[in-house]
């Protein structure tokens, strides 16, 4: 039968930064299908990956977030033709101000979410969760 | 920023969103959060009944924002902020909150849960929308005049049709003649019409215009303003500077035939041509193709003759697209051969025949007319000699196994591409960037070819890359179109979701100015003792690729600031009470 | 002027030269004839040379057209005609074809279709899935609404006199949802168990499916239905309706057409009282069929569905009058009194005894009572149901010998066929050509009859041969007992005085609404019809339950259809559907008492299929109508926002100028049979491969369409249907070296061991960025063979062979297995863009596309002045170069409407 | 199998209604491949293909991890 879920409580808390135009649609996708991800992964969207500021990154951990995923938007982005690059160097950054604060840089992650990648979308949300819990 | 009242509605979808989700207690929590008025349910907040109720709900609770907690904004976002603006509400501050495809239906077996992430999701709408301020669309009245950059054909139909659609258009032109290399090269592929007449006509229609300035023997030096309303000087018979006031650029200056190296595939040697050579022979023959003094009986093609090139030691900076045309040209040029002397001896040397589309009957139309087609292999390019007096082909023929024949010619014609034509200091002026093979970039081939990172600025033609007469002509249109409208209103009108910058906090360290790809964004400024950066909302794209950069977090993208985001993030993890 | 533009086609040409013109501020008008706008881009799954996610890039646009302000968008819709007025203006006339869903209401949710019972083929997914008939088109579909998939009513559904839904319970006893196939069956009639014996099943006439071979036994399987049913609620699940409106209905007459109007007027909330004459209600179901055919139970459990309702019967309660009824303060009456009289013989010596009304022995031996024939030799008069039924009944009282004896032959016996070669096996004997003369008797009894023979005379008014005697033909013969079934009529004469009636006894109403010469009252049933079928009696009722609900609300009577189904669709045409003829699939033999043992016995003669022959028999369905009305959307839509009534739409609109842009259409590859599309499962084409890479993919990896196996080995033919002069297309299609490529690269990230082979003829890689494209897809180990397909064959495991020229290689014809064939099929162009205009109006080019007029210089311009043309229906173009050609259209149309108002 | 005469694949779509219950009980004892499905049941691999996929697409089923050298990949019924 089904496995039982562990509790909302006990699952890592994940925030993921999505963009509106390119990784919401696939997120979005995920639950048309009915897909399912843990229930403490929660998003905020923004116009364009390459505009996170590494600064929410470091709140969010420091808030109570257990990690933060940057679902970029990769080559299909509208606004950056290097938008990619920009989004690894913001996680990256992010990655760095987590060690010097002395947290655990794999606490961010990033991936390319493109509009119609409702499966990785929750494949990556069920690996990070994973990962998460084991840190 | 406090002391705003916010209305909160959630939305049950049916059973879609309430089947999963304890509305209720959605509601009870969302009316708890600080600075919301009034929380209601609705079982479909997208019904017509519904809207009216919140509109009512709005005037009489005068709500200066609202959240709405439902499906995606992909469907419902413009639904709502029409409802909100046909309220009074600005349209700004509202924020929608999916509780539909990233809620209910993504944890469908965990309803507190869900119902507790739904809690969270209207908290963080609720901070949103209570540190939101009203915005309005930027409206940037424009110009009605354009200017175009070249006067070949693409720019000169771009010309008119900017005219057509009432627009005073200016044309500048580098050479002292219009038409680009079309003139001089007779009938064009594929309805055989002289080149030279059409841009007779083109020109006659032209002067015929009173909205059109056409200068010649002209250059574009200086470019100032942004979208909608720029200024250009442009320099004319290499003195006088003349300033002109325009709301749009079309930049048409075309490309440049290939110009084959001495000694690349025989070039140099007598009776080895380039195919615009060829076509200005062929196009001054009178019942016989002749060469010097030579009757041409026997002509060879060598194909892909400065395109699809590998890099190579003595190559470093190889040609490696494809230019697309000349494949077809190659074949309707034999063709036009074959009408002057159909005794002609015609040898193709190809490697992939790229006469697509329509273009595929010219080729089929050449075989039949006894043109011969010879594949060779990418790595084992044609050889030209000269070794007694005559030429000499020599091709390893792939269909022959590979096995090496020689070819005599009299003839041997250069396929040549294209190449992008020399316009530093164009590319100076307006600042446009460029591909890899040297041609202007537009921002994306699909969604907007035509467009360049400088809003107000079109490319059009084979400036962009290399096209055939009938596709550069619909890409100049096509520029027109995007021209068309931006200026056909007289305004266009802007999402304000642009950056600021916090001239408080700012120091000006140029790091916003050095991350924007849009030209003219940011600027740097001076108030009073500080110089600090200015973000032009007109140039602002919304990306909010500053923001990160900003040392000090002066910069706040509008809709998604700083606080704001922080805000949604402390909303989202704060225990549910 | 209702819009500055028309944009015909929705597709990425459609939708950029909409947008365009709209940014400019003319207010456009785009129609689009899918449900959704997007066209063929957004099925892609990324696109060359950029890798860019196809629905990322169509997605904003799509989404940007359905919002902007000076765009209205028609999807669903047809453009049936465009004619250019004397102004300059175009009239276009209009067709919305309806969804069935209300677009307002639907949020897109997806629920009707996880309910949906049909399954059909999913073309968005170019044919490798099925969807549903209620479905919504993809999952990014602009406007994200359902829509219903319905071709007309299917004929089983058509045919039926009370329009009870065949084929919707048909698909849900053959999805296993029984109870609600049951449910499906209340809504349009309440006696489901004696339909499911006795009813002489219409629907089963018309089903397509006989055309195969036999027809879906429709009747046998709702008798599964109502058994399962039955036998899980013994009573009804229901109570009378909460909301009551305080009004009455008397109901003369307990026969299917009374209970019918009961039902149907109890469930509205009308007070009924059903006043049956006789000790027991149910009419015909109790009195004239005999219970070896219809269970008596059956018919008592079929009666507590009406009064569960609450309807009062009242047995043993003649009406007298109308009067009487208006007395008693009803607000209507319907009277069903049906026909229980004998039509009666003028023979001598009818008053015999031994001469009787074939009600009177059916009546008794139907209530359980007997008349003792045992030994007797019994005549039955007659060739309808009845005559049968009587003399099987005959057989079970005990007779010696029975004979059936009928004026005309059997071939025009109104009698089903079944129901009289049930008589013969269990032994009745059938005379035909015979009428009674005279009946002889002995002590008032009889004793025997005499025969004349008949001959077949010329066809009287209903068609039939007349029978005619023939001169000094008399026979006669011994006979105990003479059964008369020579017809039936109604009691009508308690109301004689206050009704018009027809010469027969038939009551005059209006066949439509029932209405009588009373205000309110209203009659049918068989008497107003004459005998007739049971669910043509249960039509009658529910038909006078709506126009009485009508009548009592105080709306009018005309000008509403009670029936307004869907034209019947063509059963032809249904088997015309797929590439294959439906395959036969043999019935299930129907299960009967053995003729022997029965002849003497009351027990039921035919058996219920068990509940694997009803769902496969129920499986045989051909989903004529494709929604079979099943229903179940329409109870789990949470919005409410299906709705089966709504139909086409019809208007003409004035546009100023139009755009054309209705795309290409892509190479049927079953034009070149060599290739064994649709007869090898593995060959497929790249529209199917670029879905099987797409993330909203049919499968869940990239497998074989024969066994799911990830392939390992696979072939790219190109040129399939292009450069081709045996599928008369000469042209370059000019995507598909590109698209294959990119494929080819995708494949090579999706199965990082599979070997890919291309097959070429030239690749023609010549926009911004293909050559390089193409380069590195030679860089990541895809395999270019020079040289083109000429067959392709299947071998034992699935895999193909493919035979092609090697034009590059060693040379000759060489042949190579692959585990899966992708045939880049070529584009060609889409004659739908010359029926929009008069005959002849818009040019086409010597390849079928819209000519342009002057390509050179004037790209878009088509040879009717006001009408332009975008993207791919004037010429193959890629997605950047149909984006080009689109803007050039619009720049054409405001130049147009610019000089046009400049002239004004 | 091999000798199945070929039925238009609308035509054996239509059978996922009753199939649907036969390839559920047969993967509520173990997942599996749809080669073995199809032997199981007694129909060509090509038309249980087609059930599957659609039972996939509505949640009936769920595709288990395929070892990168299985041709085939297991099919499972899905958690209710």
């Amino acid at each position: 039968m089904a496995t039982v879920a562990p509790s909302g409580e006990g699952r890592p808390k994940i925030l993921v930064f999505s963009t509106n135009n390119i990784s919401d649609p696939g997120i979005d996708l995920a639950g048309s299908q009915h897909m399912n991800y843990s229930s403490s992964v929660k998003v905020i969207s923004i116009p364009c990956s390459g505009g996170i500021n590494p600064n929410w990154v470091l709140h969010a951990l420091e808030a109570g977030f257990d990690g933060v995923f940057i679902a970029a938007d990769g080559g299909d982005c509208a606004y950056l033709p290097d938008c990619t690059t920009r989004t690894a160097r913001i996680a990256e950054r992010a990655q760095g101000m987590l060690k010097e604060r002395g947290k655990d840089p794999r606490r961010v992650k990033m991936a390319a979410i493109c509009s119609v990648c409702s499966e990785p979308f929750v494949s990556h949300m069920r690996q990070f969760t994973e990962a998460l819990s084991k840190l | 920023m406090s002391g705003k009242r916010i209305g909160a509605f959630i939305c049950h979808c049916g059973g879609n969103i309430s089947d999963y989700v304890d509305e209720e207690k959605v509601r009870a929590a969302a009316e708890k959060e600080s600075g919301v008025a009034v929380a209601k349910t609705f079982i479909f907040s997208c019904s017509e009944a519904a809207q009216q109720e919140m509109i009512r709900t709005i005037q009489e609770e005068k709500l200066d924002g609202i959240v709405i907690a439902s499906c995606s904004p992909k469907l419902h976002l413009t639904t709502f902020r029409a409802m909100a603006k046909r309220s009074g509400l600005n349209p700004y501050m509202y924020t929608q909150v999916n509780v539909r495809e990233q809620c209910s239906w993504a944890h469908r077996h965990e309803r507190e849960e869900a119902t507790g992430k739904a809690i969270h999701l209207v908290r963080a709408g609720v901070a949103r929308t209570r540190l939101g301020v009203p915005l309005t669309d930027l409206r940037i009245e424009t110009t009605p005049a354009a200017l175009v950059v070249g006067a070949g054909v693409a720019g000169m139909r771009a010309a008119l049709a900017l005219s057509d659609i009432g627009m005073a258009v200016y044309v500048v032109e580098r050479a002292a003649e219009v038409g680009g290399r079309i003139p001089r090269w007779g009938r064009m592929f594929p309805n055989d019409r002289d080149g030279a007449e059409m841009i007779g006509t083109l020109l006659q229609a032209i002067r015929g215009r009173e909205g059109i300035t056409l200068f010649t023997d002209a250059e574009v030096v200086g470019k100032s303003g942004s979208v909608g309303d720029f200024s250009v000087v442009v320099r004319v018979r290499g003195v006088e500077e003349i300033t002109l006031r325009i709301g749009a650029i079309v930049v048409a200056t075309g490309f440049d035939p290939y110009p084959p190296k001495a000694g690349e595939f025989g070039y140099g040697l007598p009776g080895v041509v380039t195919l615009p050579e060829f076509r200005e022979l062929v196009a001054g023959a009178n019942g016989q193709i002749r060469y010097g003094d030579r009757e041409v009986r026997n002509i060879v093609y060598v194909y892909c003759v400065g395109s699809r090139q590998a890099a190579t030691e003595g190559h470093p900076h190889p040609n490696l697209y494809c230019s697309r045309f000349c494949c077809t040209a190659a074949v309707h040029t034999a063709l036009l051969a074959n009408g002057i002397d159909d005794g002609v001896n015609q040898y193709h040397l190809y490697r992939d025949m790229r006469t697509y589309g329509k273009s595929e009957i010219l080729f089929e139309e050449a075989g039949r007319k006894g043109s011969v087609f010879v594949r060779y292999a990418d790595d084992a390019p044609p050889v030209v000699e000269r070794p007694d007096g005559g030429l000499l082909v020599r091709v390893r023929d792939g269909l022959l196994g590979g096995e090496e024949i020689g070819i005599p010619a009299d003839l041997v014609v250069l396929v040549t591409g294209m190449v992008p034509r020399e316009n530093a200091n164009l590319v100076n002026v307006l600042k446009l960037p460029i591909d890899a093979g040297g041609f202007f970039n537009e921002i994306h081939p699909k969604l907007r070819p035509v467009e360049t990172v400088i809003d107000g600025v079109f490319v059009a033609g084979a400036a962009q890359g290399p096209k055939t007469l009938a596709e550069s002509v619909a890409s100049s249109m096509a520029a027109v179109s995007k021209g068309a409208a931006l200026l056909l209103k007289g305004y266009v009108d802007l999402p304000p979701l642009v950056a600021k910058v916090d001239t408080e906090r700012c120091t000006w360290c140029g790091e916003c100015e050095k991350t924007c790809p849009f030209d003219g964004a940011v600027e740097k400024v001076r108030q009073g003792e500080k110089e600090i950066a200015c973000i032009h909302p007109a140039l602002c794209k919304g990306c909010g690729g500053c923001v990160p950069v900003c040392p000090v977090e002066a910069i706040d993208l509008e809709g998604c600031t700083n606080a704001q985001v922080k805000a949604m993030i402390d909303a989202l993890v704060r225990e549910a009470v | 002027m209702d819009y500055d533009v028309l944009v015909v086609g929705g597709g990425i040409a459609g939708m950029e030269s909409g947008l365009t013109l709209g940014d400019m501020g003319y207010k456009v008008l785009l129609v689009e004839k899918e449900v959704s706008i997007g066209g063929k881009m957004i099925l892609l799954s990324k696109v060359f040379p950029t890798l860019d996610c196809s629905s990322c890039i169509s997605t904003p646009k799509m989404a940007a057209t359905a919002h902007h302000p000076n765009l209205t968008v028609l999807t669903y819709s047809e453009v049936e005609g465009i004619v250019r007025k004397d102004d300059g203006t175009f009239a276009v006339r209009l067709l919305k074809k309806p969804t069935f869903v209300d677009p307002a209401a639907c949020t897109g949710c997806g629920d009707c279709e996880l309910a949906c019972t049909v399954a059909i083929s999913d073309k968005f997914n170019s044919d490798l899935v099925a969807t549903r008939a209620a479905h919504i088109a993809f999952p990014q579909a602009v406007p994200k609404k359902a829509v219903i998939e319905r071709a007309g009513s299917s004929p089983c559904n058509f045919t039926c006199p009370a329009g009870v839904k065949a084929h919707g319970y048909v698909s849900l006893v053959r999805s296993g949802k029984y109870e609600e196939a049951f449910r499906l069956h209340m809504e349009d009639a309440p006696l489901p168990g004696s339909l499911s014996r006795a009813c002489y099943a219409p629907c089963e006439g018309q089903c397509t499916r006989d055309e195969v071979e036999g027809k879906v036994p429709i009747r046998g399987i709702k008798r599964f239905m109502v058994d399962s049913y039955y036998e899980r609620h013994p009573e009804p699940e229901y109570g009378p309706p909460e909301a009551r409106n305080g009004k009455t209905v008397a109901v003369v007459g307990s026969g299917p057409a009374g209970l019918s109007a009961a039902y149907f007027l109890a469930r509205r909330g009308y007070g009924v009282t059903v006043f049956e004459g006789g000790p027991e209600a149910g009419g015909m179901l109790r009195h004239g069929i005999p219970p070896f055919r219809l269970p008596k139970e059956l018919v008592d459990r079929d009666i507590r569905n009406i009064t569960a309702l609450g309807v009062e019967i009242r047995t043993g309660t003649p009406v007298g009058s109308i009067a009487s009824l208006n007395d008693q303060g009803f607000d209507a009456a319907f009277l069903a009194l049906g026909t229980m009289e004998g039509q009666g013989m003028e023979v001598s010596g009818r008053e015999l005894s031994g001469v009787l009304e074939s009600m009177e022995m059916l009546a008794t031996g139907n209530a359980g009572g007997r008349m003792d024939l045992s030994g007797k030799r019994v005549a039955v008069i007659g060739g309808g149901n009845v005559a049968i039924d009587s003399a099987r009944m005959a057989l079970r009282m005990g007779a010696g010998t029975v004979a059936i004896y009928y004026r005309r032959s059997r071939a025009e016996m109104p009698a089903h066929d079944f129901e009289v070669q049930a008589a013969l096996e269990e032994g009745v004997e059938l005379h035909e050509l015979r009428t009674p003369k005279r009946f002889f008797g002995e002590n008032g009894k009889l004793v025997a009859v005499e025969w004349l023979s008949m001959k077949l005379g010329e066809p009287d008014a209903s068609g039939r041969r007349r029978p005619v005697p023939e001169k000094g033909s008399g026979v006669t013969c011994p006979a105990d007992i003479a059964v008369l079934a020579v017809g039936l009529k109604p009691n009508t004469r308690p109301f004689a005085n206050e009704l018009g009636l027809n010469r027969d006894g038939t009551i005059q109403a209006d066949p439509e609404t029932l209405a009588t010469s009373l205000p309110n009252v209203f009659a049918g049933g068989d008497d107003v019809t004459g005998p007739s079928m049971i669910i043509e009696a249960i039509a009658q009722g529910k038909r006078a339950a709506f126009y009485i609900d009508r009548y009592l609300q105080g709306l009018p009577l005309s000008g509403i259809t009670f029936d307004a189904r869907l034209t019947s669709v063509d059963g032809k045409e249904v088997l015309d559907r797929g590439d294959v003829p439906p395959s036969a699939r043999a019935p299930v033999v129907p299960r009967e008492l053995p003729a022997a043992g029965r002849s003497r016995s009351m027990e039921e003669v035919e058996k219920t299929m068990t509940e694997e022959e009803a769902r496969y028999s129920a499986s045989r369905c051909l989903d004529c109508g494709i929604c079979s009305e099943c229903h179940q959307c329409v109870a789990i839509c949470p919005a409410g926002a299906i709705h089966f009534d709504m139909r086409e739409e019809r208007k003409t609109l004035e546009v100023g100028s139009i755009i054309v842009a209705t795309g290409f259409q892509l190479f049927d590859p079953k034009r070149k049979p060599e290739y064994g599309f649709g007869e090898y499962p593995n060959v497929i084409t790249a529209m199917q491969m670029d879905r099987i890479l797409s993330p909203t993919r049919p499968y869940n990896a990239v497998v074989r369409p024969s066994d799911g196996m990830a392939p390992s080995n696979i072939a790219f033919v190109l040129c399939t249907g292009s450069r081709d002069c045996t599928v008369d297309n000469r042209l370059c299609s000019r995507v598909c070296c590109m698209y294959s490529i990119k494929q080819a690269q995708l494949l090579m990230g999706a199965l990082p061991l599979a070997d890919i082979t291309i097959y070429y003829i030239d690749i023609r890689a010549f926009g911004k960025g293909y050559e390089e494209f193409f380069e590195q897809a030679k860089g990541m180990g895809v395999r270019f063979v020079k040289g083109k397909v000429a067959k392709i064959g299947e071998t034992l495991s699935g895999n193909l062979r493919i035979r092609y020229e090697d034009i590059h290689g060693d040379g000759g014809p060489v042949t190579a297995e692959h585990d899966l064939a992708v045939l880049s099929v070529g584009l060609s162009s889409n004659p739908e863009a010359f029926g929009l205009f008069p005959p002849g109006l818009l040019s086409a080019d010597p390849f079928r596309y819209v000519r342009e007029v002057d390509e050179d210089l004037e790209p878009g311009k088509t040879s009717i002045d006001g009408v332009f043309v975008a993207g791919t229906a004037s010429a193959i173009r890629d997605i950047p170069d149909t984006i080009l050609h689109s803007g050039a259209a619009a720049t054409q149309v405001a130049s147009f409407l610019q000089r046009k108002r400049a002239a004004l | 199998m091999a000798n199945e005469r070929r039925r238009d694949p609308s035509e054996v779509m239509r059978d996922e209604m009753v199939m649907k219950g036969k390839i559920a009980s047969l993967l509520r004892e173990e997942p599996r491949t749809i080669p073995e499905i199809s032997e199981a049941l007694r129909c060509p691999a090509r038309e249980v293909t087609l059930w599957v996929m659609a039972l996939r697409r509505y949640g009936v089923l769920e595709v288990l991890p395929k070892a990168k050298a299985d041709d085939y990949y297991r099919y499972k019924l899905a958690n209710a």
